[in-house]
């Protein structure tokens, strides 16, 4: 019975319907990808991640050397700084692809984050010394933006960097920092200066985390688990080579990288192994004697997923590939963060429903618990109410889904044409 | 092509685009309240613009154009709220009659405008099943049975009837004709719609287009370039009620401020304007399904199903940004609203929709589990 | 087929479930408004309000009349004044059998409105000449309160009524004056004299439809029916004896009239009785081979409906009877509109989108095209299309949904406890 | 009763609503956290108050009171989020074993709180179908079979076993009996849970406490009084998260003002007012219903239903209200949400509830029509 729900590959001579819109070369290609997968992701990390639970750092680093070895960890950068020169149409097929057969997350900090702005605004040194550490999967980072109260307000940051000569010293707190436990480096934005305007005088920095008088504190969230984190600076000396590009323009080079950052968390590819999980687990799971696949309001809830998914795929491709529409190109990326936050929780919602009595509980106990009691996806249990839980915040980070209607209303209501 | 390609409009295509936004601004307001479901002219009008041919060979006077440009003007109706039988005579009708390889003669006055087609039995509604018997007669083929709802009018010149069964058939008669009876009526948007009874009505060898596999082809195909084009119609409406309402919300005043600067308003809006890009994402994908792909229901049913509830909660948001002033008919808004309802029905609505595709997901769930216990 | 898609009458021996909730005195209670309703009403008109045609203003006559000699007309009104002295249970059950029989609605302008404005603030005059004949079923009365312009924001009113001595001259405009043009009176609002505040200055009028300078525009509404008005006011002479209670206090009655009105617009009567002519529907209507009462997509929307009527009704119930929740008497009638305007807008939506393609079409020529295509109710489609079409204004009304989560909001965040 | 009667809460049960207010106001966040899902001393103290003897006849010490009192203090603990299980031992056994009508000495150690009941096979979940096996034994019967989810800890004294089948009965057990085995874990929002298995686990003839439609009934009215506790519990939970949500929007300032001063929070805040208030509903309905009905399952499912939905929509809202510190397991609101997510659980969800009304639906359509045949 639980074998039949375990992780299956994506199989290439069923083709999802909305494949059918991709054209040969982006299959070939996309062939290439999976092919590199198949063996590049242990099946013990696929079960796992397929679950629902996050990957280990260990589990990170090992797909990160395989990747590196492709060439293949930041294919967005320019092929000089180490990319790979696809299409954004291809990265749109390896970012669902990764999903899609999943593959441990490659950490955003770096690749789409940090790197980008480091090619574009940072010097030669800061190139050379950070970009390589990315791509070899050697250097962790993790971002210092957010603060106590400033919520989505970003820019009413209060961390300061006081410049000493031959330094600058930083004093302040930061909040939200995913994965600062396991970082390396941290970029951040602090104040060097006043202006009229709370977004003048703001600076962008990188720096070592084992500066010394830097704290860190676990931030346990809902789900239980530790992903998030508090980072405290106390006189902290910032070497002047950790300024990146002006003093001052902080805020400016924080606005491309959020920028970057709103385009590629669709996660569409994790949505796409879901409703397959899900069709897995209605054919397992029962309601009396009757299997959930055979329950209408189950599939048409499922149904009603699956369409605004395909919605969300194409609206995408749409962002990419046209660009001629300025006024969506404008609107796009907050239309695609607010729709895929909103499948993202339907999906985990679903799932969570399908558990029926079983979303009570939680954590190895109990999935050890349930395990042999028949007719039900236990090894599903655990991991949909982690995804479920931590979930929630898809509508929150990255701009909340008020801050994106706010976007939206100003770009399409306050223009009159 | 690719769908990349299909996203990328020609420049033909961009010209079409232009004179139909050129030829449905010129269409006044009190125009439309007084053409009562259909004007000659603006029909006549079509015509000069190649509408009724955008989807016909050259020979036949067309443009010989796709999906994808029939979805340009199919949107720019929609924009118009044109009440005349765009997608029945030009789209579903001529898709069929050329997919059935009829003579050039018949397509022309089709694309000349002086023939209007209404389709009997397929096309729209889409999912109503209304079979018609079919006995033989000694000069071909004697029809009978009702179909309650079609695109009909006094407009009508000739009738395009499929009549499912074991010996299916595409017939074509004039709009007048012994054993065919008509109760006309209008569609909840004002648009021309009837009842058609048949009753032994005798059809000639040389009436009868397709017969047996070729017929039901032809309307297979009919029906794919419909819901392409009715989802593009949707999609201009939708667009339409949201210019509507962002000029009400910022000229309104409200409190000492415009509506517009109300945010729980201003959030609302924010939301309809996704509904409307989702759904003109599936109307780009449902052109390019019905042109390209020889199955493209799965994607049809899904495209149906999400532009109708795109349409539903566009409608019924409008309606209440609009307040007291939507509930009028006065407002333009109110029959944005009407015509949405009208293109859900005619799409089968979200609820038909997706009881396809829950169906569609059962058997792709057992299709799965017999391909495991084969393993 | 038709026959099984017929209004049914409640039935005294089945019970639903929520009547348990009602003691045996209730009941009986009940039972009494039943019988006597089953002969108060035409079996023809009952048949075509259930089709969710509106009452003409022969039906809406002669069912008055019928009320009238019970003396049920206004039975909220103190037994002084002609009402029945009922319990506001009594009430609450009275006015849900008339829903739930398909009975004309009973105007509430006089009834609710304007009656108890004149018992309590009105003079004797005013009182022994206009409540008997709203008893009577005489006078109709019209509303006029909102103008263009003021939306939500009802006291930015500009229709004035200058003091001349021995009248007031009346100028300026009224809309959505509802039943207008069946009305031998109004009762109005305008502006006689300025204040600090906008609600200051502010007197409530009563005045006979006939006299000169009123002039009545039709507002033909989205489902092309004719409900609501202009009136326009040119000159028009109130007589002093038309001005009710004090003059600049129109304000305070206006909102007694209102916090009156909103308690009974939540329509469970007639929710309860679309619930029934639901499953009616769904007995007679196919999708395919199979009747729609199997498909349990559509049963669980209808299921959720049902739930949530439930939850208005004992809402409404609790409002009615304990009253010592202060918190939610304040916030009750909010919370029964925002509610009954969803429940009625969701049963709208549920019964159009059952009839399928047949959503297309409406008007009687439609009614009679369709009506022998077998194992379609065709009979409700163009009714319910017309409850569609004109139920969008339950979320306008009254105080639009917005207004409704600003008084909530105000109540139950503003004050922090 | 009448139900108008029920919304009149007596003299004695606002007395008792007093002191678990003030019993629960005394709770610290600090000690729930340290807890572990069961506190003795807690436990002792509700039961200084009464709480484990509210449904208990004054012979057994208890308050010899109804579910409306029973909900008072079900929703004082969802509104303290309080771990231990009330519900399990005070509502759902006692009531069992009351209806059962064993004899004082057993109530009595509950009442007095030395001893704690974990129902297994029936109560909660709801709509958890764990049938037992029963083989007739020499000195009584033999049980064998798993039920995977019931409310058991290390702070469990006595088992209250329901085995269904041709011959159901109700037993009673000590928490360390052979042919028993736990295993524990936790609940998502800390509880104590475990899996019990039972293996031809022998039960003597004195510890079956009631057997065929005696245990049966036992049993229903268990299960009912559960249902209308439980909803009280969301009840309360929901109502804490709202103040907590109060609390937090009106604390906190971003854009230069509060955030209770965004209308697009505000109205999000009055919807789950809504919910809130139409959930409190439904638990007076519950309660009423399982004191008061012979059969009240009908109005049960919909108060499931309806507070499930109800349990979903504040909990998530009041999450995204509090915007990244709702994500914090040391922001208090993400503990209502989590006992939130539980309840629906142990309520058998929104999902479950609305299955079986949906059954019930078409069963009433069917008795229609049959009732409309026979005329």
């Amino acid at each position: 019975m639980v074998k039949n729900l375990e992780y299956r590959q994506p199989r290439d001579d069923v083709w999802d319907h909305i494949d059918l819109l991709l054209d040969d070369s982006l299959r070939a290609f996309r062939g290439e990808v999976r092919q590199f997968l198949r063996t590049a992701v242990p099946d013990e990390t696929r079960a796992r991640l397929d679950m629902g639970y996050s990957a280990t750092k260990s589990e990170v680093v090992a797909f990160l050397k395989k990747l590196s070895a492709k060439g293949w960890v930041a294919p967005a950068w320019p092929v000089e700084y180490g990319g790979t020169g696809w299409s954004q149409l291809q990265r749109f097929v390896y970012t669902i692809e990764l999903g899609n057969n999943a593959a441990p997350s490659v950490p955003p900090f770096g690749t789409a984050m940090v790197g980008p702005v480091l090619y574009t605004f940072g010097n030669q040194d800061q190139k050379d010394l950070y970009l390589p550490r990315i791509l070899s999967g050697e250097d962790f980072w993790c971002q210092g933006f957010s603060e106590p109260g400033s919520g989505s307000d970003l820019a009413s940051l209060k961390t300061r960097a006081e410049d000493k000569g031959d330094h600058y010293l930083l004093n302040g707190q930061k909040i939200w920092t995913s994965k600062a436990h396991y970082a390396d480096r941290i970029f951040l934005l602090a104040r060097t200066g006043e202006g009229a305007r709370k977004q003048e005088g703001i600076s962008f920095f990188v720096l070592d985390m084992d500066t010394p008088g830097i704290e860190i504190k676990p931030i346990i969230s809902i789900d239980m688990s530790h992903s998030l984190n508090e980072v405290f600076f106390t006189d902290v000396k910032i070497p002047k080579t950790g300024l990146v590009g002006e003093a001052g323009k902080g805020w400016s080079y924080a606005k491309f990288l959020l920028g970057n950052e709103r385009t590629g968390i669709t996660n569409i590819g994790r949505c796409r192994r879901q409703v397959a999980r899900l069709k897995r687990i209605a054919r397992a799971s029962h309601v009396g004697d009757t299997p959930l696949c055979a329950d209408q309001a189950f599939l048409r809830d499922l149904a009603r997923i699956e369409a605004d998914l395909t919605a969300l795929e194409i609206t995408e491709i749409r962002l990419l590939s046209t660009g001629r529409d300025s006024a969506f190109a404008n609107v796009g990326p907050s239309v695609l963060k607010l729709k895929s936050a909103e499948i993202q929780q339907a999906l985990a919602e679903l799932m969570v429903s399908a558990l029926g009595p079983f979303a009570a509980g939680r954590g190895p106990q109990f999935v050890e618990a349930v395990e042999d009691v028949s007719d039900l996806p236990q090894v599903f249990f655990d991991g949909a109410l982690a995804e479920y839980l931590f979930g929630r915040a898809t509508s929150i980070y990255g701009g909340t889904n008020e801050i994106q209607r706010e976007i939206l209303a100003k770009a399409t209501l306050d223009t009159l044409q | 092509m690719s769908f990349l390609d299909h996203l990328m409009p020609s420049d033909e295509a961009e010209m079409i685009r232009d004179s139909a936004t050129r030829f449905t601004g010129a269409v006044s307001e009190s125009a439309l309240r007084q053409s009562d479901g259909f004007a000659a002219e603006r029909w006549a009008g079509m015509a000069d613009l190649g509408w009724h041919g955008v989807l016909a060979d050259d020979a036949a006077g067309g443009l010989g154009l796709g999906a994808a440009e029939a979805a340009i003007l199919a949107y720019a109706a929609g924009h118009a709220r044109l009440p005349e039988p765009f997608v029945a005579s030009s789209v579903t009708a001529l898709t069929a009659l050329r997919t059935a390889g009829v003579g050039i003669d018949v397509l022309a006055g089709l694309v000349a405008g002086s023939r209007i087609f209404a389709p009997v039995g397929f096309g729209l509604p889409v999912g109503l099943a209304t079979p018609l018997s079919v006995a033989p007669d000694k000069e071909g083929a004697s029809l009978s049975g009702t179909v309650p709802l079609c695109e009909v009018g006094p407009h009508t010149t000739d009738f395009l009837i499929f009549a499912d069964g074991p010996e299916p058939m595409l017939a074509r008669l004039p709009s007048v004709a012994d054993g065919i009876s008509i109760a006309p009526y209008r569609g909840i948007d004002g648009r021309h719609l009837g009842k058609v009874h048949l009753d032994d009505c005798t059809v000639g060898d040389e009436a009868i287009l397709a017969r047996g596999a070729a017929a039901r082809n032809a309307v297979a195909k009919a029906e794919a370039f419909t819901v392409a084009a009715l989802c593009a119609d949707a999609v201009g409406t939708i667009d339409k009620a949201l210019v509507l309402t962002r000029t009400y919300l910022n000229e309104r005043q409200q409190f000492g401020r415009p509506l517009a600067s109300f945010q729980a308003l201003r959030h609302r809006f924010a939301d309809i304007g996704v509904e409307a890009e989702l759904a003109r994402s599936m109307a780009e994908m449902a052109s390019f399904a019905a042109q390209t792909l020889a199955d493209p229901a799965p994607l049809l049913d899904r495209a149906r199903a999400r532009i109708c509830r795109a349409a539903q909660t566009v409608g019924q948001a409008t309606i209440q940004l609009h307040g007291g002033m939507g509930m009028t008919d006065e407002m333009a808004i109110g029959h944005y609203f009407r015509r949405l309802i009208c293109l859900q029905a005619l799409l089968g609505q979200e609820a038909g929709s997706l009881r396809l595709r829950s169906a569609a997901l059962a058997a792709e769930i057992d299709a799965e589990a017999s391909l495991e216990a084969a393993q």
